[in-house]
């Protein structure tokens, strides 16, 4: 149990640079999950973190002692890869006490250590197979009790689900949140599902094209976004982006008009977003949007309306319950002004109450102002 | 044999080299009969208490370039057992010491001049490379109850006589007659049969140009002639055509053939024509074989074949020319071919004389007397091995019918006076 | 992959270093040797007076040698596509035998399986011993067809134009099928099965799905192997050499027994040196093709 | 799957039947034409002469291994024996340091490297002879196991690593790095982690080196001459001598020098065959 210091740490491979000055604190005992598309560099991430990838610029520090140059065993960190990594040629016994006979633990602590590990994960009875005689969820919480024995100071997870069935993984994730309450145990989880990340995440690490996003509580990022990216990764179903401009603090679009915002500026490209749970449907001629119903999911306790807004947008609106909709049919949205969220051109969250969409930073130019005006 | 060498194998495991105060020698024989060599060697070795002599053993055919690579780069046996044909070519390559002063100071078993073939053997300069060791010949060997079956009462004396006999005997008998290896591996007879045929009617491959050169001896057309003469026997003439796909005179096709009673006429050297008599005697039971053997024909200058055979050199680089001489001494002296080396014939005219070959072999002992040396053909521009290759090759060419015998020939022709203008 | 750092230097280098310290002394230096002795007339009994430097005289020589141009047509034509050809077919051919089912329902298989290891284990030495005694005037072969009636006088396959290079062929072939055979049969048994069940459903016939299915999947394996058996026959001296020593003649004369002759047995260090250098540049042709066709494919994960 | 390709439905049971057969006598000829020359040289070799049909009378003896055995074949099987194992050992260890830097990491020139390795696979041997010889004789290599060593380490070893570097594709890398995480060191998580797991990579390689070596006749007859320094197949050679041939010892020789190839082909059968597929020439 420590903590973990990331300090503009950077990485390439070759010319091509994958992590760009990441700096980031991870305290003790918390549950970390760096999320982000494939491709983002949120394994390579972990891996430097592991010590499996030296770093090319930047430091990192672990318990404020700088670990740059300490090689991956020597780091006391224990990792869960994404194959499970078993060893084919040992039982699952050897598999989760050879970190410690490379240590050279005495044998009888070894025993000691792997029962109690297997204890934990139920796996006693599976002591003494080999990894080809397990199921995959069996294979997976050997990697995971192979990972306990050592006693690591940070728990490292490279997508570790990603090879299970989705009622597995559910019960999995479940799992592993109860055994880091009753390890304490710092955890850094890298997956590619947010659904993980809100489920299993004290905090969130949003990553992409090697840059960081941000950084937060589940909630802090559902709820305040600093970008598109992180509002349109975050949430399921995902939050919908209507594009428009702002002009006088009302936005506006071929399709829908809302405001007042508290923004104090004129911006021609301007997106809002709207989570679908803050859409409802309202009686026809009633509401500020209008929707061309594509296709009506129905998912038992709620209802997944699919549809184009006049301006061919794509939107996803939930309705409680069961509602039946022709495809073709035209429904009115109400579209509530509190719950939009303003994006500027380059993607960038503007806040209405911080002032944070000052003009000078996002000054449009005179042609685009003429635009503005107009539209 | 195996127990010795096995413990010497061991011991020189065990104890390296470090044990050996006496002078050791390495002699490599390449032939036949290594257990006789080795009981006399150990008969030497008892003599000679100082010296400690390992025989080593490579396949014949391999024995030419290997010593010569060896020797040429400063290691190699200290005695090696080479052809006749062979010692002025190493000489020249300072593979081989000059033997002169180590004759004149030691001498030899009646004397260098009671040896044969001495011109195979002295450079230009006088230096004496090796010494004659063991001589052969090459002759025919006829199966006498196939050439009375045929009405053949007489072994034929000329060479169209024999061409004429072959023929016969195959009409007669269905059996070949006269079957040789007619391949075309440098290992092949139809070198030895072209030069008889040749030298019989007086002409040599190479000859002294008397200006201390060399040059060809025979016309392309009389190359031909001789290529034709031989092709003549193939199929119908009583050599089967499956002997183009043979290349040794110890093919188990002519061996057998000859033993099984299936061919009637073979032409080998006297080894071979003993371990056929062995084999056909340890098959049979009886100690009566139905084999002759006979001189080779005679064209316009008498039926002349070669005196072959094997000689001892001494190592250019050997540090122990002495000890190595001694060996040579020991390995030429009478005694040695009475009790040990029954089977070859020596190459010293008093011994060679002295020795009783037995009815079947009197054929070798006669043309042993009508033999000749290869002479002018020893020289440093064309080796012996590379006309050999060159005659089989070109032979071989022409009887398979890839191209006709005047352009073989020619070819031929053409190659070894090219080396000789080298 | 770990990218290269400094830190991994020692590693790698320690890893390296005595292989190829090793490969270097073996094949460097040795082949260095001889382009320098392909330039002079270096002979066997000059070696210790040293040979004259000539230039390019000895590849001039052996271009104008008309026996040389049967040597390369011996070498590529015969060596190198027919008898890859033939093994390749036969190879297949037996490959689809052992496979099919039939002969597993005859309890054949595993015997087959067997039977294939039995060439692959004699030494080229030995194969050849036996082949040339089948084929000999009284062999095996002749007595076959004699009895059969399908010839009336011995034939002397191995000195004959028609059979030489077909009887070559053979023993090179027995001695050399088993890998092929092995290769196809391994191939075969990762053969997917739900295309054969797809081709089923579409329809096809035995014949359909091998064109379409077996043959698509064995491909890859086939280009593979063509390639492997073209090097490994090129480079062989030993079944040539020991099968008919380049006879009937130079009928049967190939490159690599060329080097051999001219350099054992005429010993003519320059030109032998000449006709090897020619054989090293051919193959740094084939070489180069094999590497960006198959090596470079086969390991694009480590490149 | 039958090649037969026969799919007349109404023909269909009877052209089956035909082409089952045909199938099986088709395999059982090819099973023949394969072991057939195999089992000439062992029946031969205890035939009285070489050649068991023209023989006549088949008299049975022991007669022709008697006279390898006296001309010295037990210790050309030692030295065939001691040098191969040898040269096996130091050639495979070698090859997987190599194949493993090869497939575990990045570095200057790699390209260059294996290309030169797969180069190597191809070089024609007999132009090395001559300038072996020279180098040989000058280190006094001649006529000793290291020298012969070394030349079978170095022809077996390009191709070695080649088929390595297949099978090291096959064990994945995760393993590597969670034994990096589990404290091994590097030559830890090759001894521990990688190497058990290509053993039957291993296995194969080693055997087809074994194979190579087993059977090589060229470096062999170039660089040993002594009698107790000889390998098998020169000793099988000097059966062939130039007035006379012993068949019989030759069949003998053969057999002994077939033999220990066959008893370890046997048992690897399976190995071997996956060999072929997941090491050199996966497809």
């Amino acid at each position: 149990m420590s903590t973990l210091t990331l300090d503009r740490l950077s990485k390439s491979f070759g010319a091509v640079d994958v992590l760009h000055n990441i700096s980031l604190d991870i305290t003790d005992g918390e549950f970390v999950v760096i999320v982000g598309p494939s491709g983002c560099g949120k394994s390579t991430l972990l891996r430097t973190i592991a010590g499996l990838e030296p770093i090319t610029g930047g430091e990192l520090y672990l318990d404020g002692r700088p670990v740059r140059n300490v090689p991956a065993a020597k780091r006391g960190l224990a990792m869960v890869f994404q194959s499970y990594a078993l060893y084919p040629h040992k039982t699952v016994e050897k598999n989760m006490g050879f970190a410690l006979k490379i240590a050279g633990e005495p044998k009888a602590e070894i025993d000691r250590r792997v029962l109690k590990a297997a204890r934990i994960l139920k796996l006693e009875p599976l002591l003494s197979r080999f990894p080809r005689e397990l199921s995959g969820g069996q294979r997976q919480r050997v990697a995971i009790g192979r990972a306990i024995v050592r006693d690591p100071s940070i728990f490292l997870f490279d997508e570790p689900l990603s090879n299970l069935d989705a009622a597995l993984r559910a019960e999995v994730r479940v799992e592993l949140r109860q055994l880091h309450k009753n390890l304490g145990a710092t955890m850094i989880y890298v997956t590619h599902d947010q659904v993980e990340a809100m489920t299993l995440a004290d905090k969130i690490i949003v990553l992409k094209d090697g840059y960081l996003q941000q950084v937060g509580a589940p909630s802090t990022l559902y709820n305040d976004p600093d970008n598109l990216f992180v509002a349109g990764f975050v949430g399921s179903p995902k939050m919908n982006f209507i594009p428009g401009c702002l002009r006088q603090g009302t936005f506006l679009s071929k399709a829908l008009q809302t405001g007042p915002f508290n923004v104090d500026m004129d911006c021609i490209d301007m997106t809002v977003g709207i989570r679908p749970e803050d859409i409802s449907i309202v009686e026809f001629g009633k509401g500020n949007a209008r929707l061309k119903v594509d296709v009506a999911e129905y998912l038992g306790s709620q209802t997944l309306v699919h549809g184009r807004l006049s301006d061919k947008t794509q939107i996803i609106a939930v309705a409680p319950g069961e509602l039946k909709l022709e495809a073709d049919a035209e429904i009115d949205l109400d579209i509530p002004t509190d719950k939009c969220l303003l994006f500027n051109y380059e993607g960038q969250r503007v806040r209405p109450d911080n002032g944070s969409g000052k003009v000078e930073r996002d000054a449009p130019s005179g042609e685009k102002l003429q635009q503005v005006a107009s539209c | 044999m195996l127990k010795l060498s096995g413990m010497t194998l061991v011991a020189s495991l065990l104890l390296g080299t470090a044990v050996k105060a006496e002078t050791s020698i390495v002699f490599r024989y390449n032939d036949g009969d290594v257990a006789v060599i080795e009981a006399a060697v150990e008969e030497f070795e008892a003599a000679n208490p100082d010296i400690d002599v390992t025989v080593e053993r490579i396949a014949w055919g391999d024995a030419r370039t290997q010593f010569l690579r060896e020797a040429l780069i400063g290691g190699g046996p200290d005695v090696v057992h080479i052809a006749f044909v062979w010692p002025l070519e190493m000489g020249q390559a300072v593979a081989l010491q000059p033997l002169n002063d180590l004759i004149s100071e030691n001498g030899i078993q009646s004397g260098i001049d009671d040896f044969v073939a001495q011109d195979l053997f002295t450079s230009k300069e006088g230096s004496i490379f090796a010494v004659p060791w063991t001589t052969d010949t090459f002759t025919l060997v006829y199966n006498k109850d196939l050439l009375s079956e045929a009405g053949i009462s007489e072994f034929p004396s000329e060479w169209p006589a024999l061409a004429e006999a072959s023929r016969k005997i195959h009409e007669a008998t269905g059996k070949a007659g006269f079957g040789f290896s007619a391949g075309s591996a440098a290992s092949n007879v139809i070198w030895f049969m072209l030069n008889y045929y040749w030298w019989s009617n007086g002409h040599a491959l190479i000859v002294d140009d008397g200006a201390g050169g060399y040059k060809m001896g025979i016309t392309p057309e009389e190359v031909a002639e001789g290529f034709e003469y031989f092709a003549s026997f193939m199929g119908d003439g009583g050599n089967p055509d499956t002997n183009i796909s043979v290349s040794s005179w110890s093919d188990p096709s002519i061996v057998n053939g000859m033993i099984s009673g299936h061919q009637a006429i073979a032409f080998m050297p006297p080894a071979t024509f003993r371990s056929m008599l062995d084999t056909y005697r340890s098959q049979t039971g009886s100690e009566e074989t139905p084999f002759a053997s006979a001189t080779i024909p005679a064209g316009s200058a008498g039926g002349i074949s070669h005196l072959g055979g094997r000689s001892l050199g001494i190592n250019s680089n050997t540090k122990h020319p002495e000890e190595s001489f001694r060996l040579v001494q020991y390995l030429t002296s009478k005694g040695f071919f009475e009790k040990h080396l029954k089977t070859q014939m020596p190459a010293q005219k008093a011994l060679l004389s002295s020795v009783d070959f037995g009815p079947e072999m009197a054929g070798f002992a006669t043309q042993l007397a009508n033999g000749r040396s290869w002479g002018a053909y020893a020289n440093p521009k064309t080796p012996i091995g590379e006309m050999w290759n060159e005659t089989g090759r070109s032979f071989g060419s022409f009887l398979i019918g890839q191209i006709s015998a005047e352009v073989a020939a020619q070819d031929f022709y053409d190659k070894i006076s090219g080396m000789l203008g080298k | 992959m770990i990218s290269f750092e400094r830190q991994h230097l020692g590693f790698i280098l320690a890893m390296l270093v005595p292989a190829f310290l090793l490969l270097a002394l073996f094949y460097i230096w040795p082949a260095t040797f001889n382009l320098w002795n392909s330039f002079t007339d270096l002979t066997l009994l000059s070696m210790r007076q040293g040979g004259n430097f000539v230039g390019i005289q000895n590849y001039v020589d052996l271009i104008r040698d008309s026996g040389f141009k049967t040597v390369i047509w011996n070498t590529a034509f015969w060596l190198a596509f027919v008898s890859t050809l033939i093994r390749l077919l036969l190879g297949l051919g037996l490959a689809l035998l052992i496979h099919s089912e039939p002969v597993r329902r005859a309890g054949l298989r595993t015997i087959a399986r067997m039977a294939i290891l039995l060439p692959w284990a004699t030494p080229p030495i030995v194969a050849v011993v036996v082949w040339r005694q089948f084929f000999d005037g009284q062999g095996l072969f002749n007595q076959i067809f004699l009895d059969l009636g399908i010839i009336s006088e011995p034939v002397a396959f191995l000195g004959n134009q028609a059979t030489v290079w077909p009887a070559l062929l053979m023993i090179i072939t027995w001695n050399t099928l088993p890998v092929v055979t092995l290769t196809f049969l391994a191939a075969l048994q990762t053969l997917p099965k739900d295309l054969f069940e797809a081709a089923e459903m579409d329809g096809a016939g035995t014949w359909r799905k091998f064109v379409d299915v077996t043959l698509p999947h064995l491909a890859p394996t086939m280009v593979v192997m063509g390639l492997l058996l073209v090097i490994w026959t090129f480079n062989n001296f030993v079944y040539v050499w020991l099968a008919t020593g380049a006879g009937p003649g130079t009928f049967t004369n190939v490159l690599a027994t060329e080097v051999f002759m001219k350099g054992f047995i005429s010993f003519e260090l320059g030109y032998s040196s000449a006709v090897g250098m020619i054989m090293v540049a051919i193959m740094l042709v084939f070489g180069a093709f094999y590497f960006h066709f198959v090596a470079s494919r086969n390991f694009k994960e480590i490149m | 799957m039958t090649v037969a390709a026969v799919d007349q439905p109404r023909e269909r049971d009877y052209a089956s039947i035909i082409g089952n057969v045909f199938v099986v006598a088709l395999a059982v000829l090819a099973i023949l034409f394969l072991a057939l020359p195999v089992v000439w040289i062992f029946v031969g070799s205890f035939l009285q002469t070489g050649n068991p049909i023209s023989a006549g009378s088949m008299k049975w003896t022991f007669a022709n291994y008697r006279t390898i055995i006296e001309n010295d074949f037990l210790i050309f099987i030692f030295n065939s024996v001691f040098i191969c194992i040898v040269a096996v050992i130091i050639c495979t260890a070698l090859a997987v340091m190599v194949a493993y830097a090869f497939s575990r990491y990045r570095f200057p020139l790699k390209r260059m490297a294996f290309a030169s390795i797969v180069l190597g696979q191809l070089f024609p041997w007999v132009i090395l002879v001559t300038p072996l010889f020279v180098m040989f004789a000058k280190a006094g290599l001649l006529n000793s196991y290291v020298g012969m060593i070394f030349c079978y380490v170095c022809v077996s070893l390009p191709f070695s690593v080649y088929m390595l570097v297949g099978y090291l594709e096959a064990v994945p890398r995760d393993l590597d790095e969670a034994a990096a995480m589990d404290g091994c060191s590097r030559v830890q998580i090759v001894l521990q982690v990688v190497l058990p797991l290509m053993l039957p990579g291993i296995v194969a390689t080693a055997t087809y080196s074994f194979l190579l070596m087993w059977t090589e006749y060229l470096f062999a007859l170039a660089f040993l001459t002594e009698t107790t320094m000889k390998t098998m197949p020169l000793g099988l050679a000097l059966f062939f001598g130039q007035d006379t041939v012993d068949w019989g010892a030759v069949m003998a020789a053969s057999a002994a020098t077939t033999l220990p190839a066959l008893l370890l082909f046997l048992p690897l059968q399976s190995k071997l065959v996956s060999g072929v597929t997941s090491g050199s020439v996966k497809g």
